[in-house]
């Protein structure tokens, strides 16, 4: 039983890796910032939910899980709000979304 | 890892911070450069305390290192407004290279 | 397993080493900040490695937080000046010329036998750490509180800790005493014209996160007794607060006039003073608190305390204002 | 009664507590800094004499905050070398505290004081604690505050200054909280007394030494750590100069000496040569420096530099005749602490007066500022040595000291710096007698800011005729033996 909860956590924490470094390999490749923080926020916050689920398995309480997935969605929220500042502001200092 | 490394990794933060410190003309570098040497001596003093392996971690080092980083957020702080007003005064965020003679 | 730790405490050193690297030598101003708040954050890391999570705390809200927010709100501030075209905005002259080279790799050379020197005296330490752990762990229970970083700070070195809120108050009394500076695009316009356009967004994030912070803020505080936490930590939490409340163009100043904030600032540094003499004179020794009240002193201790590293350090952030009455 | 209350109460935790506590109200009630400051230099003034009579009745001052002694807990330790220290600190700090409260305007007052208060507290704390970490954030505390108060004038020289001096503080403060985490991390403590028991001669300590002691050279700006000295002192208002001048740099030299008494000098392994080497250096560049400026308070500015030397010449003297070496030097600080507080504020006179402080237009003081060319003079006679300054007494035993050790390389470096510091101090006063080419306006002096620079520079005179008093005050507790600091 406590093997397939640790396979269970291990695949999600690898997953949430991959995510991870999908949005960064975006940040570093992409051409300009919009699309930069299209692929960082997106992959990020699904990579960070599915390692914040691997350790939620890990938690000894549910208290400790409620905490983590509480992070989550912090991190849900301030992501979400930055990366719309940014690219607000970024718009308003007159730069163009990249066209192929 | 040894405490070792920590803290050796501690003394390159100082060395490089030291050498960006006289090198770099900008001022807000300079100040980065301080940061980063402090950050340094934290290293040191809160690593060298888990030589030899798992004794209960030593709480002086940690209360120093606190006490440092809120001495250095009020250096820092200091730092910048006297770089501004400085900048503000010469147009330029760098010292100025001669004396007043 | 014990190799999986080496090599990520290996890349985590490397990493920070690397980023200190990069913080001090990009050629962008812009970037160099950002990455020195990576490497705070990574230092953060660093600290949790080391089983320090007080310090750990207290280096993402401060060292992190607070510092890069203090360096980027100087940059905006340096960049909105006026008659400063190259020198200082932004890229700096690269060292291309021969001189500054030379400078470079002469300081580089001269600083070496510093670098060996400090290696080898590290190194020649013995491997046994002599420490306190001993000495604090026999005397915890009369600290009135179980968190042994807390007793250090709160108690059997008060007195670091009374100097140290005094640095807080020297900091913002010198800045203060600079007068304010001439700003064509100060901090407050900055969060004025991102309002007008992002004001929901904004808003939105701000009535969110700033009753959490409040919150974390208190739990910080009360917790710091027997866990990691307590007033620094609090304190800057509650700094940070102000900040994101600045920075969304609230009018904070309106409701800390300067008076007020300045009774907040000194709240901490007053408490402790009049605690130390008034231990001096009940107790027979400068901040001695009586085993059965510890608790409760250092708590009231640290509220205050914490109330006014908030307000010092947001008054810090938003710089040479508040000398105008 | 009177007699027991003195013994029993807690002068030195007075000393830092009331500064604390009149710098925060002068901060709130700005109105009222000029009266706050002076009422609280004046009880200062009079708590150190207590503290003096105390400890001189009951022998060493030691309070374990808290309750806890150390290794745990921070320990306060007075003895006859902390008495000093805090006597200069208050005496000279009452006299530019006078000064200052004609000197502002009351605008700038209010920024003065609080940062002044707040200084005086931590050289206070500085000189009375027993702990090596408790004397770095002291050491921060005293150096802010100083680059605060450097920065008061504004304008472009003021600023340069202060923020060349606010980075050569932070470093020095850093090297020496390196060197605080190897002892500790060396010997198990922060505290002096129990790291004078535990140190050993080996590599660490070394290492700390080397760290600490160049962190401490760079904050008192020895040859060749010494470049932002001159422009910092230079630059910031006549009070403020003075301050930094004679006391701010004083704090670092009391941690140098305190670690050197108590926990280096018997594992020095030849250091005390190096820092004899660099004091000999410094006299002579910085008397000679003093020598070619031609604005006044660069010439002071350089001839602290200059008398900084003497200090450090002591130390390969010391090895011989420990204690009376020691006295010397203290003798030395505390002189050069009034003569050089009261040259820096004559010269803010100078300026006040004719609105610069260039050396050749200085246009017949004499005649028209007598009070303040005289402080000048009588400050000078104690800079160069001459008889019966205080000056003269502690450049007199150190030189007795190198004339009955052989030690013939150090009589000429004493000899030649006097000279120097004569030459420099008469290319002032000869400047003061002439009438220059263009006759300059010349606007009143407040009497006030006269007396007290001239006030200062009698009691630097007066010194010498105090040495039999004050000489045995300074040996309360035996700071100058192997083993002063008890635990």
């Amino acid at each position: 039983m406590i093997a397939v909860i640790d396979l269970f956590s291990v695949l999600l924490l690898i997953a949430g890796a991959v995510f991870f470094l999908a949005g960064t390999l975006g940040l570093l490749r992409f051409p300009d910032v919009y699309t930069r923080l299209h692929a960082l926020t997106k992959a990020d916050n699904v990579g960070l939910g599915l390692i914040i689920a691997g350790l939620a398995l890990q938690a000894e309480s549910w208290a400790v899980a409620g905490k983590l997935v509480l992070i989550w969605l912090l991190v849900l929220l301030a992501g979400a709000s930055v990366s719309y500042l940014v690219a607000n502001g970024a718009l308003k200092r007159g730069i163009r979304p990249w066209k192929s | 890892m040894s405490s070792f490394s920590f803290a050796l990794a501690g003394i390159g933060l100082f060395v490089l911070g030291l050498h960006a410190l006289i090198v770099h003309a900008h001022l807000l570098r300079k100040i980065l450069a301080i940061n980063i040497m402090g950050s340094g001596v934290s290293l040191v003093l809160v690593a060298l305390a888990r030589r030899g392996g798992d004794a209960l971690p030593d709480a002086v080092p940690h209360a120093m290192v606190i006490t440092g980083i809120v001495v250095a957020v009020s250096a820092t702080a200091l730092a910048l407004v006297l770089m501004l007003k400085l900048a503000a005064e010469t147009g330029s965020a760098t010292l100025p290279d001669d004396s007043p003679e | 397993m014990t190799l999986l730790a080496w090599g990520f405490d290996g890349l985590l050193l490397l990493g920070l080493l690397g980023l200190a690297w990069k913080a001090l030598n990009s050629t962008d101003l812009f970037s160099a900040i950002a990455l020195f708040i990576a490497f705070g954050l990574l230092m953060a890391l660093v600290w949790v490695r080391l089983e320090a999570p007080d310090i750990a705390l207290a280096e993402a809200a401060i060292g992190a937080g607070l510092s890069g927010a203090l360096l980027l709100a100087a940059l905006a501030r340096l960049r909105g000046m006026e008659g400063n075209v190259t020198s200082n905005t932004g890229v700096e002259e690269a060292p291309n010329n021969i001189d500054a080279r030379l400078v470079q790799w002469l300081s580089a050379i001269l600083l070496l036998p510093v670098l060996f020197g400090l290696v080898y005296g590290v190194l020649s330490l013995p491997g046994n750490a002599v420490g306190l752990s001993a000495e604090i762990n026999a005397n915890l229970a009369a600290s009135g509180v179980s968190n042994p970083v807390t007793a250090v700070l709160l108690n059997f070195r008060a007195y670091d800790t009374l100097l140290e809120v005094f640095v807080l108050l020297l900091a913002l009394i010198a800045i203060w005493s600079m007068g304010s500076i001439q700003f064509n695009r100060s901090i407050e316009t900055i969060g004025k014209t991102s309002l007008e356009t992002t004001s929901s967004v904004l808003d939105t994030l701000v009535y969110l996160l700033v009753p959490v912070l409040m919150m974390v803020a208190a739990y910080l505080l009360w917790v710091g007794a027997h866990a990691p936490g307590g007033a620094f930590q609090a304190g800057s939490v509650l700094a940070a607060a102000c900040v994101l409340l600045l920075l969304a163009g609230w009018p904070l100043h309106r409701l800390l006039t300067a008076m007020r904030l300045r009774l907040l600032a000194v709240a901490g540094p007053v408490v402790f003073v009049s605690m130390a003499a008034y231990s001096l004179i009940a107790e027979g020794a400068l901040l001695q608190f009586p085993p059965e009240h510890a608790g409760t002193l250092i708590l009231l201790l640290e509220t205050v305390a914490a109330l006014s590293i908030a307000v010092t350090l947001a008054a810090l952030f938003s710089g040479g204002q508040g000398q105008h009455e | 009664m009177l007699q027991a209350v003195i013994a029993d109460s807690h002068w030195a935790i007075i000393l830092i507590l009331l500064p604390l506590a009149a710098a925060v109200l002068c901060f709130l009630y700005a109105r009222a800094a000029n009266i706050i400051g002076v009422m609280t230099l004046s009880a200062l003034v009079l708590s150190v004499a207590a503290l003096g009579w105390q400890i001189r009745e009951t022998g060493v001052y030691h309070h374990a905050i808290g309750g806890w002694e150390a290794p745990l807990g921070i320990g306060l330790y007075a003895d006859g070398l902390s008495l000093l220290m805090l006597t200069i600190t208050a005496v000279a700090g009452l006299g530019i505290s006078i000064y200052a409260t004609s000197y502002f305007k009351q605008q700038d007052a209010a920024r003065f004081w609080p940062l002044w208060l707040l200084l005086l507290a931590s050289l206070n704390a500085l000189y009375l604690s027993a702990d090596i970490f408790n004397l770095y954030i002291t050491l921060e505390l005293v150096g802010l505050a100083a680059v605060a108060l450097a920065a008061l004038t504004g304008g472009r020289d003021a600023l340069a200054g202060a923020m060349r001096y606010l980075l050569a503080t932070l470093l020095g403060s850093l090297a020496y909280l390196l060197g605080v985490a190897l002892l500790y991390h060396g010997f198990g403590s922060v505290d002096i007394a129990i790291l004078a028991t535990q140190a050993e001669p080996v590599p660490v300590l070394w290492v700390a030494f080397g760290l600490m002691g160049a962190g401490l050279a760079l904050k008192m700006a020895l040859v060749p750590l010494h470049f932002w000295l001159p422009a910092t002192h230079a630059s910031a208002a006549a009070p403020v100069s003075a301050l930094l001048s004679a006391l701010v740099i004083k704090g670092a030299f009391y941690i140098l000496l305190r670690l050197w008494l108590e926990i280096f000098a018997p594992h020095s392994g030849g250091a005390e040569t190096l820092l004899g080497l660099l004091g000999s250096a410094a006299v002579i560049w910085g008397s000679l420096q003093a020598l070619r400026q031609t604005r006044l308070k660069l010439l002071i500015a350089y001839s602290t530099v200059a008398q900084l030397g003497y200090l450090f010449i002591a130390f390969p003297l010391s090895t011989m005749a420990g204690a009376a070496v020691w006295s010397a030097a203290g003798y030395l600080a505390l002189s050069h602490a009034l003569a050089k507080a009261a040259m820096f504020l004559a010269a803010g006179n100078l300026m006040r007066f004719g609105g610069h402080d260039r050396i050749a237009d200085l246009d017949r003081v004499v005649q028209r500022l007598p009070l303040t060319a005289g402080a000048f003079a009588l400050a000078g006679v104690s800079i160069i040595g001459l008889p019966p300054s205080g000056g003269f007494v502690g450049k007199w035993l150190l030189l007795e000291a190198a004339l009955t050790q052989g030690r013939w390389e150090l009589v000429v470096v004493i000899i030649l710096g006097s000279l120097l510091a004569a030459a420099y101090v008469f290319k002032v006063l000869g400047r003061a007698f002439t009438q220059a080419p263009v006759c300059q306006k010349a606007r009143a002096v407040p009497a006030r800011m006269e007396w007290a620079a001239l006030l200062l520079a009698c009691g630097a005179i007066l010194l010498g005729f105090l040495a039999p008093f004050i000489l045995p005050l300074m040996d309360i507790g035996d700071p100058f033996s192997a083993s002063g600091v008890q635990p």
